[in-house]
């Protein structure tokens, strides 16, 4: 469904990627892996046409590279950026609205479904997004993209500051997403989770793909791990 | 009884002008942060253009093109200036209309000349709606005052039943994300913008002929609108609201009110003579200071309720 | 904004200030016109009222509307004291009457000051534009202080008069100002180096931070108001020296707008911007603005376009180029420049012709078709006049097009060179 | 005796929303205590009230035996007090350098003053570069913090916090977006720089938890349902329902 | 002196907005100076120069200062008191510093009477023998108004409205102090004084003169706030007559226009109907400018000068000042004295009455179809106000 295929990124003059290959098939969960800095937020961010870059990105047979986001997000592609980036004056609601790309667009996913996965979200659906607390929002993010309905869903470490039950429950909902019929690109610090639900591991060092394989292979290459993601 | 009746009724009217005047400046400012300095030259570029299509259409298609003459002109300042300078900074964006203020006053002064131009109300419009007691009330305030409160629900519909406003409040901070989920954030950034102006055109095609038209125009009416939408709680729609009818109403009132503050002291036993320190300060009638209330009352707002009457954030 | 703090000397700071210094010393020997003195003492004046308003803009991120009410007022009670000064009321020298102005300025920001930092951002903002609205109105209504519409005048030839200077001559005052000057700069900088100068950044920065590390912020941008409101106050007071009479417009919203403007324009984010900012300031209202007309449209648009290209106003761009330099890399750049600024000029000529031609149509058609630009005559009503500019013009786009690109990709290598540059050094480090 | 912080009945609401709901606790001197609890369960909140950024609606706050809770931030600070942000709070356009002179200054007495230069001020300058070797951010002095990367802002946003000296520390998930090198070059770093000092800190990383504290408290709905140590607090069924979750407990533990 | 090219600097505001008045007024100087270059006197060639104060004092200073770089000798100034004093007290100075190379001033509509008085307090400035001024002051103007209004039986409650600054001040002053004198029985009614320029909306005002019962309104307004109190009349349907200043100033005769029936009357030095040279000068100005001439006082300015120099066989500015001071010429509208204790031109004033154009009075205002006609003329002596200013001349001149 979505072919990278020699991508190099850059962030003005600093070249970030040099040469990114991978695909993610229909109803496939990757896990993409790597240290700090290694660029998987880049390669995120190159796909949905936010960094300046060269090579080839291919959704669903369509070239996107040089697409504006809003267009590529159009195509089915959603985002959950790394950072939190909620809309911190809306309320929460009004945060899951935003995520829809129509007003009163029907998808996959209806409210009812995002308060029912996280319902602290429920609790706190008409408060200003900007108080919630962390983990709240890292719910929040997810959520509002799924609002989207996209067929590919690229979440970037969405665990980060989740306690350890609900990070659980998050790896179960990604389980879910796939059910349905959306595929996922996860980048993931913590291996544990992303070993035990993703369909294939992608391995990323100093901006290129540095392994492809099942977790299984990944959890046998010794050379791998600790060259690429232990210190 | 007559005198209050007509006050009010002048108040309101005022008020009312105030809001028309200050609507699109509150839209901008509360869907981008932008303080728009050039708010009001786009006022006056609305009354020129309507002066002149007026003249060549009359003044009822006037109503209609001028306004979205300025709101073009507004939609391709935002394409191609203040977009840029999005980035940088509120105090770039606010600065860029400054300049941009200097470049339409010497425009207008350029095509339309450095006097007032003969922008009149239209015939159907002239004379009285009624009276009271032998003060005529014109057709044309009551006019102003039907427009703006179209303008007000026109603006609250926008902004209640549609997305737009959550789009724009989104894209405010976090522009890239906003992107990410599906929504064009240039183009709504542009149309805002340019509706803003429009409704700046609007005020100025119903004030031009009011007031006069003429370069100096923007510049009667720069501070005054910041005024109405800072107290009224930056951008709040229906703040703006309220606080245009208080500011007008209070202003009216106190032009009526020739007590001062020596005579507030005389009547508790003190006594100010023209030797007295500060004897003009204790002199000075209240409605000698009537127009400038709204600056004093921006500056006591602003200490006591730095939110404003209906605001919900600072700064 | 980047501290090197070398201890004990820094060479280059001291070369820097001694060129300063000298500069204000030979400038009037070199510009020796009536207007040209006058135009360099407005210039220190201007300097100061300058650097003072970056102390809130750059440095404290406060963007002020009313810094006029500051400036001014320091001229009123200046050239009030000055009045008493000359009934022999006052025993002090008139070289001393900018620090009075400087003095009550400050003590009136003490009032102002209070209420207008209690909050920062919009709101600071705004209560700077309503106190200045009100102060510029009141202007006008009380003549017994403000003077009514004739101001209040004074005459600086008074009091003691040390070693026969007696500040009657425009170039004496000007070297009292060039002193207030230099030394008014070296503070200001000096300030930028205090804690309370560095505590101010922050609070622009992060004012919520500052509050976590023992600060309260609002003190901190009080007190920072005060200080520039000293300095301000001083610069006011040496205007009512060196114009002999203070007007109400000293007060006024459209001067505090042109402090706003032009310490922008000059670059907020350095130290030195307000210098040339304030240098602008002066240059646009007495010589542009006898030079045409249409100076307004020129300064409108040189504003859109600073704004648009060089947010960092002209300080910026010369650190950028200092920055090259820095790497040795300054030279090969020359032939761009020589480039763009030829083609640059070409355009403008092409474009100020025509602006210029508009502007003469419209106010002296009647005095004939013919007018002279840059000591050309151009025929406003002739095709070829317009031709010829608009000629001159598109090609000169043309060219700058052109060159513009070379310069780009020109200076893009040699930015890419020194990051590399600075992350070698890094690794080094 | 005195506890460094006391927390008796606090309670604090948005709106109608109560979100802490009668919070005690005691830390003595020199504790080092790991605060965990459920997402939104009012952590960050307990910090904010602690550290003066919220007004309590009602209960006390103790510092040192004194009263703390109505003040402001600065005078809290000023008491002795400094926290860190779980969303990273620094000085964007300062350079590394500056970011940690600011956090130093107050401290070392120089308050508001204009007449001395900072060049000057030798304690405050050693000290800040001192902590600057310890974030590991010497290579980047004069780097302004802005460009620093993720987790380089985070170590800053540590070395503000640590920089005043306070006694009592409060880390809101200091190592959130860390690699796991960095976590324990951290963890490391913490436990140096709070030797005798008390230290509160939340986490959501066991590893870390068990690695650094001396007593866990667990907060869940505003309330401290469990203080204690954390091998009895890892054992407590109520913190397993509420927080840790089937087999966290050890897995997740292991894993580090 | 004969031949001789004697250069005048010209400042007032040439860009922003004033600038139409200064351009009008600059334009007027020059075609004025250009027809009686052909036949003065003292057969000197008079040539005028534009300088853009932008309507500042401060401004007005720097361009005064590029004059005298220069070489002008004789500057003349109007828009404005501000500026006048401005300029005033810069020549002052720069006379007394730079003996020989003294400058005139000419000042051709600054009306506030403390130019030509002794210094209301210390330290202001006061007359100078630099200085002489062309329009008739607020004081004199009110004296003629006032001097019609005494005979009109029917003003009985007088509303004053002005702007707050000095000359709205004044205006108000003068009235209540001359209507005392001469008709003690009329009863101010109520009292306005509001900011310059910052009213937006009159219509409050109309209601507080409505209630006051008021069957006069006397206002020393101009500009914006001229035309909109006119407006806001017109809107709640007053008819109370209007004794006015500047009713005839840019817009504000079309604002008037819109009234139909409304009183008003003006009161000037000059009016719009005159025959004559000044006539032909008006419609030759309206032709090639397509603007309305109405700086009169230019006339009376080039004149002036060159007559004086014609007396004085000289261009200097010393000898022509002094022989300036009580210098009678020919101005448009017959013999006029230059009052040498002050340097107060002393002048025929005319009271004017705002009514449809007709065959004697067809001078179109602003295309309004009406015209302002003179119905009253008062001899200069009628009009003329004393002056308390103890002129200092310089030694060199005496
Ligand atoms: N806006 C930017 N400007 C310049 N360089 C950047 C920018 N963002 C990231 N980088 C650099 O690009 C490289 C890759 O960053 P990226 O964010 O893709 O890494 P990551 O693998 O997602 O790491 P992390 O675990 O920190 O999220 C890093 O060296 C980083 O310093
Ligand atoms: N200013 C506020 N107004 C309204 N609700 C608030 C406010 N601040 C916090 N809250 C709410 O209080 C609850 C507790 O938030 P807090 O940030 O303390 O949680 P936390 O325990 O730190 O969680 P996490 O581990 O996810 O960071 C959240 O539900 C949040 O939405
Ligand atoms: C423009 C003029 C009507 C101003 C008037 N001369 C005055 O002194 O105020
Ligand atoms: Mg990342
Ligand atoms: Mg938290």
């Amino acid at each position: 469904m979505l072919k990278v295929e020699n991508l190099h990124a850059f962030y003005g003059k600093s070249h970030v990627l040099h040469g990114v290959n991978f695909e993610v098939g229909e109803g496939e969960i990757v896990a993409l892996l790597g240290r700090n800095g290694s660029g998987r937020s880049t390669t995120a961010k190159a796909i949905m046409g936010m960094v300046e870059c060269t090579g080839a990105v291919d959704w669903k047979g369509q070239p996107t590279l040089g697409r504006k986001p809003y267009e590529i997000a159009h195509l089915g592609i959603g985002y959950v950026p790394e950072n939190r980036d909620i809309f911190p004056k809306l309320t929460v609601h009004q945060n899951l609205m935003l995520g829809q790309k129509r007003a009163n667009q029907t998808g996959r996913w209806s409210f009812d479904d995002m308060y029912e996965m996280f319902p602290r979200l429920k609790e706190r659906q008409h408060t200003e997004a900007g108080v919630l607390s962390g983990g709240e929002q890292q719910m929040l993010t997810l959520c509002r993209t799924l609002m989207g309905d996209p067929d590919l869903i690229i979440i970037d470490e969405p665990t980060e500051g989740l306690a350890p039950k609900i990070v659980e429950l998050v790896g179960q909902y990604l389980q879910k997403l796939k059910q349905r019929g959306v595929s996922v690109l996860l980048i993931e610090q913590k291996l544990t989770i992303a070993m035990a639900i993703s369909d294939r591991a992608l391995v990323m060092g100093h901006g290129s793909i540095v392994f492809q394989g099942t977790p299984d292979s990944l959890r046998a290459d010794a050379y791998i791990r600790k060259e690429w993601l232990e210190v | 009884m007559e005198f209050f009746t007509v006050s009010m009724l002048n108040g309101i009217s005022y008020g009312l002008l105030l809001f028309m005047l200050s609507s699109g400046l509150t839209l901008i400012f509360s869907m981008m942060g932008v303080l728009n300095f050039a708010h009001a030259s786009f006022y006056m570029l609305g009354a020129y253009f309507a002066f002149t299509t007026a003249q060549l259409v009359g003044y009822w298609p006037a109503l209609l093109v001028a306004p979205l003459l300025v709101g073009v002109i507004g939609a391709v300042f935002e394409k191609y200036a203040l977009r840029r300078v999005h980035k940088f900074g509120h105090v770039p964006e606010l600065l860029i209309t400054f300049g941009l203020s200097f470049i339409i006053l010497e425009m207008v002064q350029l095509v339309w000349g450095t006097s007032s131009v003969d922008y009149r109300v239209p015939e159907a419009l002239v004379g009285p709606l009624f009276t009271v007691g032998g003060t005529n009330f014109p057709k044309y305030r009551g006019f102003m005052m039907l427009v703006a409160m179209v303008m007000l629900l026109s603006i609250w519909l926008l902004l209640t039943r549609t997305r737009i406003g959550l789009v724009i409040q989104a894209a405010l901070t976090h522009p890239e994300t906003v992107e990410a989920l599906g929504h064009n954030v240039p183009r709504v950034f542009m149309l805002v913008f340019g509706g803003g102006c429009a409704l700046a055109g609007l005020a100025g095609v119903i004030g031009g002929n009011f007031f006069v038209t003429e370069p100096g125009m923007a510049t009667l009416v720069g501070s005054v609108i910041f005024v109405v939408v800072v107290v009224g709680g930056m951008g709040s729609l229906v703040g703006a609201f309220i606080a245009s009818l208080l500011i007008g109403i209070i202003q009216t009132f106190a032009v009526g009110v020739d007590a001062s503050l020596m005579g507030a002291a005389q009547t508790v036993g003190l006594d100010i003579t023209p030797e007295s320190f500060g004897y003009p300060l204790w002199r000075l009638k209240i409605s000698q200071i009537a127009p400038i209330l709204p600056y004093m009352f921006l500056v006591l707002m602003l200490i006591f309720r730095p939110k404003g009457l209906l605001g919900t954030r600072e700064g | 904004m980047t501290h090197y703090e070398f201890k004990p000397y820094n060479v280059g700071r001291w070369v820097v200030w001694s060129l300063f210094a000298l500069i204000l010393l030979v400038a009037p020997l070199v510009f020796k016109s009536g207007l040209s003195q006058t135009m360099l003492s407005q210039m220190g004046i201007a300097i100061i009222v300058c650097l003072s308003y970056n102390m809130l803009l750059g440095q404290g991120g406060m963007l002020s509307f009313g810094h006029a009410v500051y400036s001014g007022m320091g001229s009123f009670l200046a050239i009030h004291t000055l009045n008493l000064l000359s009934k022999g009321t006052l025993p002090i020298p008139v070289s001393l009457i900018p620090i009075v102005g400087g003095v009550s300025a400050s003590l009136i920001a003490v009032v102002f000051g209070y209420v207008s930092t209690k909050k920062a951002g919009t709101t600071f903002a705004m209560i700077t534009l309503g106190i200045g609205e009100l102060i510029w109105a009141s202007s006008l209504m009380f003549p017994e202080f403000f003077g009514g519409e004739g101001g209040v005048s004074g005459n600086r030839v008074a009091g003691p008069k040390p070693l026969s200077i007696t500040f009657g001559p425009q170039i004496q005052l000007y070297y009292l100002i060039a002193v207030y000057t230099f030394v008014c700069t070296a503070l200001m900088f000096a300030f930028t180096r205090t804690p309370l100068g560095r505590m101010l950044n922050a609070v622009r920065d992060n004012p919520e931070r500052v509050e976590f590390v023992g600060y309260d912020t609002q003190k901190v941008r009080y007190l920072a108001f005060i200080i520039s409101a000293f300095f301000a106050g001083i610069a006011g007071g040496l205007g009512a020296l060196n114009f002999e009479i203070v007007t109400s417009e000293v007060v006024s919203g459209p001067r505090s707008g042109a402090y706003l403007l032009f310490t922008f324009l000059g670059g907020a984010t350095f130290f030195f911007g307000p210098i040339i900012g304030g240098i602008l300031m002066v240059l646009a209202f007495v010589l542009l603005s006898e030079l045409t007309k249409a100076w307004l449209l020129y300064l409108g648009l040189v504003f859109l376009f600073m704004v648009m290209y060089a947010p960092g106003g002209f300080a910026s761009l010369i650190m950028m180029n200092l920055r090259v330099a820095a790497f040795g890399r300054l030279r090969e750049l020359y032939v761009g420049y020589l480039g763009l600024a030829v083609t640059a000029f070409l355009v403008l000529l092409g474009a100020a012709g025509m602006i210029e031609m508009v502007y003469h149509l419209k106010l002296n058609a009647a005095l004939g078709p013919e007018l002279t630009f840059l000591g050309v005559k151009l025929n406003a009503y002739s095709a070829n006049s317009w031709f010829g500019c608009a000629f001159i013009m598109l090609t000169g786009l043309g060219l700058f097009e052109l060159a513009r690109r070379h310069f780009a990709h020109q200076w893009g290598e040699i930015q890419e060179f020194i990051e590399k540059e600075v992350k070698r050094r890094e690794a080094l480090a | 005796m005195t506890y460094a912080l006391e927390l008796k009945d606090l309670r604090k609401s948005f709106g109608k929303t109560e979100i802490i709901r009668g919070a005690n606790l005691a830390v003595a001197q020199g504790e080092r205590v790991a605060v965990i609890g459920p997402n939104g369960a009012g952590k960050s909140t307990l910090f904010n009230l602690i550290s003066g950024r919220f007004e309590p609606t009602s209960g006390e706050v103790l510092l040192n035996g004194q009263r703390i809770d109505g003040k402001r931030p600065f005078e809290i600070n000023r008491m002795g007090l400094s926290r860190s942000f779980q969303i990273t709070n620094i000085f964007p356009k300062l350079s590394v350098f500056e970011n940690l002179r600011c956090g130093v200054l107050w401290s070392l007495g120089y308050k508001y003053t204009f007449l001395k230069f900072l060049a000057d001020l030798d304690d405050a300058n050693e000290r800040a570069e001192q902590l600057m070797e310890r974030i590991h951010l010497h290579r980047k002095r004069d780097v302004l913090a802005v460009n620093l990367t993720y987790a380089e802002q985070r170590a800053l946003e540590i070395g503000i916090t640590i920089a005043g000296g306070a006694n009592v520390i409060l880390l809101d998930e200091p190592t959130a977006g860390m690699s796991k090198s960095e976590t324990r070059r951290f963890i490391e770093l913490i436990k140096e720089v709070t030797v005798g000092k008390t230290l509160l800190t939340v986490e959501h990383d066991m590893g870390v938890v068990f690695g650094l504290a001396d007593k866990i408290a667990v907060v869940v709905y505003g309330e401290v349902i469990a203080f204690d140590t954390p091998e009895k607090v890892r054992a407590n069924r109520k913190v397993q329902e509420a927080y840790l979750g089937s087999h966290v407990a050890d897995a997740q533990v292991g894993a580090h | 002196q004969k031949g001789e090219t004697v250069k005048i600097a010209f400042m007032d505001p040439l860009s922003g907005p004033f600038a139409n008045v200064g351009q009008n007024q600059l334009r007027s100087w020059q075609m004025v100076a250009e027809k009686l270059n052909a036949k003065n006197p003292a057969g000197v060639k008079f040539e005028v120069v534009g300088f853009d104060n932008k309507g500042t004092p401060q401004e007005s200073l720097n361009t005064l200062k590029a004059a005298i770089d220069q070489g002008f000798r004789y500057v003349t100034q109007g828009n404005g008191s501000g500026a006048a004093w401005a300029i005033l007290d810069a020549v002052n100075k720069y006379n007394d510093r730079n003996p020989g190379k003294e400058i005139v001033y000419l000042n051709y509509a600054a009306v506030d009477p403390a130019l030509t008085n002794a210094p209301e307090k210390d330290g202001a400035p006061g007359c100078s023998f630099w200085h002489f001024r062309l329009d008739a002051d607020t004081s004199m103007k009110m004296e003629a108004l006032t001097s019609f209004m005494k005979d009109q039986p029917n003003i009985k409650k007088v509303y004053l409205i002005n702007q707050n600054y000095a000359h709205g001040q004044q205006v108000a002053k003068y009235f209540k102090d001359a209507m005392k004198r001469k008709r003690p029985d009329v009863q101010i009614v109520g009292e306005d004084l509001h900011p310059l320029g910052q009213v937006k909306d009159f219509a409050p005002y109309v209601a507080k003169i409505k209630q006051a019962g008021a069957d006069t309104i006397v206002t020393g307004n101009w500009g914006q706030d001229m035309t909109l109190l006119v407006k806001a009349m017109i809107d709640a349907g007053m008819k109370t007559p209007l004794y006015a200043y500047y009713a005839g100033v840019s817009g504000t005769p079309t604002a008037l226009a819109a009234g139909k029936d409304l009183e008003v009357y003006g009161v000037a030095y000059n009016h719009s109907n005159f025959g004559g040279e000044i006539r032909q000068i008006g419609d030759e100005y309206k032709k090639r400018f397509n603007d309305d001439f109405y700086t009169f006082a230019t006339y009376n300015g080039i004149n002036m000068l060159a007559a004086g120099m014609a007396k004085a066989k000289s261009t200097d500015p010393v000898k022509v000042a002094r022989a300036m001071e009580d210098l009678e010429f020919k101005s448009f509208a017959g013999d006029v004295k230059m009052r040498g204790s002050d340097h107060q031109l002393q002048q025929t004033m005319f009271i004017t009455k705002w009514q449809k154009m007709d065959a004697k009075n067809n001078y179109n205002v602003e295309n309004t179809g009406y015209t302002f006609v003179p119905i009253k003329q008062l001899e200069p002596y009628v009009s003329s106000t004393p002056t308390s200013c103890q002129m200092k001349r310089p030694a060199a001149a005496g």
